[in-house]
């Protein structure tokens, strides 16, 4: 295994706890505000209700209203709001309630967070982070399911991240708060209520591919939400004995070419699995790289197992539009081993 | 732009929501709004305790399982009734979440309308059947839609008239404001009809706006903004009409907020004792739509025990059927994830739809007993890994 | 060469005329409204002004301001307004006044342009078309040079196309308006005042791409004004003794992928030239869509030229950011022709 | 939401707008706004003559070719100078594309604030240095940045105020109606001044609006709202120092409205007889904010000859240093491209910037006569396409 060993922070007194993603990142966010007073956190009902989903859960009681509190209902108000806060010293992190929701603030995402430092030749730059609770899979209606991550990562100047494990998402939205660029912190509602161990003395850089499990076949390469699914593909897969590597990106953009190229080039055979529609996808773009760099190591095309090209399914219907393991065998099994 | 600045104070709300039933059933004169007629007040009373009934048949049904979520317009339905009653048939409606009551006032069948909340598909009517928009999610963007289907109809010299529906929260996004320009600016027949309760979520008003009130708005668009008790269905009544009648005759856009409450959590999702005090919630109680009509009917012996108990039998049969509805289980097809993307299916989808229909054939095979080894490429992998679900 | 014949409309009378992009898109627009009178046009500027290329030109002096007209400066407004008409019997055609001008229209376009016919079982379809100039190659100044159609082909449910020539502006303008579906029409700016023939007579379904120059040893795919680079370069390429298929796709989704797939089979090599900034964009796709699907043909990995992935650059530096003919070349080159 | 109503009506514009000074130079006294100080009215006047300068300057480097394009602020005047006269050092300034000359005012030279216009850079300034945000091109976007700005300085005990400038056309943007509504709900010091200059490129302000004017607006958010003379320098500045004053005694923001008209086409590149009749731009001629100035300061006695000479070599010596800096060739390095999308250069951007570099080493050595074989991999195609492009 080629578990990446997570550095840890010398001064820091090591405190590994089990809890779930969604403690893990209010953890990230308490300790960040207690860390620098310049970090706020704003959005809709994230005060007193601390979030839909509870991330903010206890911050303003515990910083008081001037450093967590509930904004109007207005997203792109939300975001040149926190573009102005971080034109002037804040560190503003701001919650979008769901992917779909963090649409109307397109403009102010494109136009200015991703260009202004850009734009003033580093002059300005912009420290914040959007928080977008992304992605289906928890049965929700129409508006709440969006994988939403191509839209950011085809934008130059933003950092795109995906945390797949509580730890990840504790020590990467540190990071991402401590990040002199903006950060779209995207969390995989599935995964909200999942456990795992969490160590908060673990800081790491964004921009860090992990290999979750090591295995010489073929390298199954994902984020999020699908991590999981790559992980059950590969023991369905070592039982029928072919021995499957996992990476998961973590950072989207910019991307960890060298983690993902030398995988594939150890195995020879890739798939990608993701969950947003498959067309121009950040799925296509890995498979893009890949096979641009890659080429001559490729016993068979680097295969996609994406989202349908349709609006995301009723919660009636979603199982039949999410990937699922079976998908990700499938694509394995289609990988030309016959030759 | 308007050129008489005068015309200014003309565009002002009330300092006082329009009121014409007090809390007690006491009806009394306004200069301007005449009382609706006894038919029509004997009329939405049946519709208030129609819409109760829904509401609180639809969260027990969540309650149960029946449904995943439900927006409760509980303590709202003076402006539920009212926003459909006040309408002709070539009207059309443009309703949220939260105004289940009224698009099934409107005639949209409760079974039709829980489609979407059920999980069966994204909306469960056709908006041309009934003149009923799908229900909205992204906050205050079907107001625009409301503002161009008017501007079509006025265009083919039709003379149909919009009501959209928003909340309190929805008035912050910016949709709201350029709906609301469009609209004058056009001179278009949609009446904007804010249901303030508030409450976004968790989210008190307060912290929503500074105006003197929401229907302060209206001015900076150059149109008429009224404010009307929303737990008065009478009062609801008159001034939607007022303004369903200007816009008709030509008069363009106004807006309308009514005060009323959000006596439930904002769905069953939602946990409101973190954010509001039950005594708030209390005080609401004694100025609930129903007993102030039902007191005013009763006192001017418009409603009789008879016709009570015939009102309530009705909401219970209607409950009923609505119940044994939700228990048949819907048959979902997955060929509908392709169906309905393009007026004609791309080649691509069909691919995608015919790798789906493959996956289940193999799944299907695998589930009726058939060898694992024919039932798929990946022999044993299926067996192992949720194929029973697929096959469901 | 396999130069796709266009289809002629017997009942019409041929009429062939040279013209610019920008005056054979005007008569499209005046042809659709002459037809049809559910046809609208609006946007900003684009009444008494004719919009800022002039693409709307006498549109309300023949039409009138009912059937042509500005509205306020509001592009959600614009989209919205655009989508409630399409609801009640109009085709509204809107006019983005330059591509990040869309952007504030984000969240109607992703949320109910491209939803609302599968939201209602196909009870409400959204028969509009969106102009957006777009791209870059005019000197234009931040905001008035993105290449924004990878946020469009992500999207389930929109149709996005992109002209390359004055007749596909014309036939593809018109059999967009004629569409039952919404379509994000991008008018290359670059183009607007090139010049071709036009035969108003010529109708074709979108969808289809174009061979527009046929070549054995490698085929390269592009769109807008990046078919003249493919063009330049094959010419040079020839000199050299190397045969080059340009395909123009012209509908970027849904993608013609019988032609694109067999030209790459033809020449067993490709490259994909986009002006957009090349991460989790269209040319992601189609280089991830060749390989997976003509794998065991190609010789060589499909290599991209595309924007690089920063911000468009302002206009003295627009040269060293855009794709150009040495680049084409330079990809060509490195093709694996040692092999 | 503010609980007193009769509240509304001190939020409401007046209905004409405030002027001080006449058209012919002539002052009248105001119950409300007192004419600022002769000594701050020389040297407005002064800014005045300068801002002309600077305008019609740059209108003339556009046709000679040394820019690329001007939104020229001729005309408005008065709103440019007034804008930033009333800030104190460490205030802000959120401008457009159109309020060079504001901007200039503030201390950002003309060369750095044509940056943008040469096509050198998207933004040519420290925001920092001058307090000036850099010139906003997406419409009404910069205002929410504006109130961001000033709420981080407010958690901070500063007491800094934001001017954030818009126009007439960028209140019809949901961001306008967002950016006030959360100015109001954060009591957050910010003025927004609307340079009212009745078009938006082509389009007039009646089809832009339908409110009796933009400033009643403001009753919408719960602030004041105010309409002025946007070619009386004086009242410009007396309305916004009130404004600026109240903001900075955590009165909160203000909406004021300048009406005042854009004397020019949109652009250089726009031809605005195709929307407006030359006798509409004539009329305006006369309400020239420069010589009602002139008028009333050399009534007054505060404007000599011997001054106005001063102030106009003044002008000539900026106008002609500017055109010197203009015609110096500025160097581009490609570079840039790379340098500041992120704050330290990710893997992916320098191997981009590594091909591009070795695409312009190749196009050096072929075009410094080296043997074309040597230049680049694809041997004679460099010679025919552009490379010396490239090479400049
Ligand atoms: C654009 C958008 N942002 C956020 C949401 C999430 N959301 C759903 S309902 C709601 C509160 C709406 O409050 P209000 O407009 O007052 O309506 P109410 O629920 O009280 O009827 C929020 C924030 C949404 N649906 N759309
Ligand atoms: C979001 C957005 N949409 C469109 C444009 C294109 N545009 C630039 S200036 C302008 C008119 C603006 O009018 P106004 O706000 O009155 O300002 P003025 O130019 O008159 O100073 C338009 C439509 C833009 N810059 N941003
Ligand atoms: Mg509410
Ligand atoms: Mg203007």
């Amino acid at each position: 295994m080629t578990l990446i060993d997570h550095p840890v922070d010398a001064k820091a007194t090591a405190q590994v706890e089990t809890m779930t993603m969604a403690a893990a990142l209010n953890r990230a966010l308490a300790d960040a505000m207690a860390a620098d007073e310049s970090v706020l956190m704003f959005g809709e009902d994230v005060g007193a209700l601390g979030g839909v989903f509870r991330i903010t859960d206890g911050l303003t009681a515990r910083f008081g209203e001037k450093r967590c509190f509930d904004t109007p209902l207005a997203e792109s108000g939300i975001m040149g709001f926190a573009v102005g806060l971080a034109m002037n010293g804040m560190r503003p992190v701001v919650e979008m309630q769901f992917d779909a929701f963090a649409y109307p603030a397109f403009e102010q995402v494109v136009s200015h967070v991703a260009k202004l430092g850009n734009r003033t030749r580093g002059a300005v730059r912009m420290p914040m982070v959007i928080r977008v609770p992304f992605g289906g899979g928890i049965g929700g209606v129409e508006h709440h399911c969006d994988s939403s991550e191509a839209y950011y990562a085809h934008t130059p100047g933003l950092t795109v991240v995906c945390p797949a494990t509580p730890q990840d998402a504790y020590s990467m939205l540190r990071a991402a708060i401590e990040s002199p660029d903006p950060v779209v912190f995207l969390e995989p509602k599935k995964l909200y209520w999942s456990k795992g161990p969490v160590d908060t003395s673990v800081r790491e850089p964004l921009g860090v591919a992990r290999t979750v499990r090591d295995g010489s076949d073929v390298t199954v390469i994902s984020y999020g939400s699908s991590v999981q699914i790559a992980l059950d593909a590969a023991a369905v897969a070592e039982s029928e004995g072919r021995g499957v590597r996992v990476v998961d990106v973590r950072t989207l953009t910019p991307c960890d070419d060298d983690t993902i190229f030398a995988a594939v080039r150890a195995t020879g055979r890739a798939i990608v699995v993701a969950e947003a529609a498959g067309f121009a996808s950040v799925a296509s773009e890995l498979v893009a790289r890949i096979q641009e760099n890659c080429f001559s190591h490729l016993e068979a095309p680097v295969l996609r197992v994406t989202g349908f090209d349709v609006p995301f399914a009723p919660p009636k219907l979603e199982k039949y539009y999410l990937p699922d393991v079976d998908r990700v065998l499938d694509a394995i099994d289609r990988l030309g081993w016959e030759s | 732009m308007s050129t008489s600045l005068d015309h200014a104070q003309a565009l002002l709300p009330r300092e006082t929501p329009v009121r014409l039933i007090d809390q007690n059933g006491a009806a009394f004169a306004d200069d301007t709004y005449a009382l609706p007629s006894a038919e029509r007040l004997v009329a939405a009373y049946g519709a208030l305790v129609n819409g109760r009934r829904l509401n609180d048949q639809c969260s027990a049904l969540v309650r149960q399982g029946r449904m995943a979520v439900y927006p409760s317009s509980h303590g709202q339905e003076a402006c539920q009734v009212a926003a459909s009653l006040v309408l002709g048939e070539n009207d059309w409606l443009f309703p949220t979440y939260r105004d289940t009551v009224a698009i099934v006032n409107r005639g949209v069948t409760p079974e039709e309308a829980l489609v979407l909340l059920r999980g069966d598909w994204h909306s469960g009517y056709d908006p041309h059947r009934t003149r009923v928009a799908p229900q909205a999610t992204p906050l205050a963007t079907q107001l625009l839609h409301a503002v161009g289907l008017a501007h079509a109809a006025t265009l083919r010299g039709e003379d149909t008239v919009v009501m959209a529906l928003c909340g309190d929260g929805a008035t912050s996004e910016g949709d709201f404001h350029e709906a609301l320009n469009f609209a004058a600016v056009f001179m278009v027949p949609v009446v904007f009809f804010v249901q303030n309760n508030e409450f976004a979520i968790s989210v008190p008003l307060a912290k929503q706006t500074h105006a003197p009130s929401l229907a302060h708005k209206a001015v900076g668009y150059g149109m008429p903004g009224q404010r009307v008790d929303g737990n008065d269905v009478a009062a609801v009544m008159a001034v939607l009409t007022e303004a369903v009648d200007r816009a008709r005759a030509g008069g363009g856009p106004s807006l309308v907020e009514a005060h009323t409450y959000r006596m439930q959590a904002h769905t069953n999702a939602d946990d409101d004792t973190r954010y509001r005090e039950r005594d708030e919630v209390k005080a609401w109680v004694e100025r609930d739509p129903l007993t102030r009509m039902r007191a005013y009917l009763s006192t001017a012996g418009l409603l009789s025990a008879d016709d009570e108990e015939a009102l309530a039998a009705e909401a219970e049969t209607m409950a009923s059927d609505l119940r044994d509805a939700l228990n048949r289980e819907v048959e979902v097809d997955p060929e509908d994830l392709f169906k309905y993307v393009y007026a004609d299916r791309p080649a691509h989808l069909q691919r995608q739809w015919s790798q789906l229909q493959d996956e289940l054939a193999r799944s299907d095979a695998w589930a009726s007993g058939a060898d694992a080894e024919t039932s798929g490429t990946h022999g044993s992998a299926q067996g192992n890994n949720g194929t029973k679900e697929l096959a469901s």
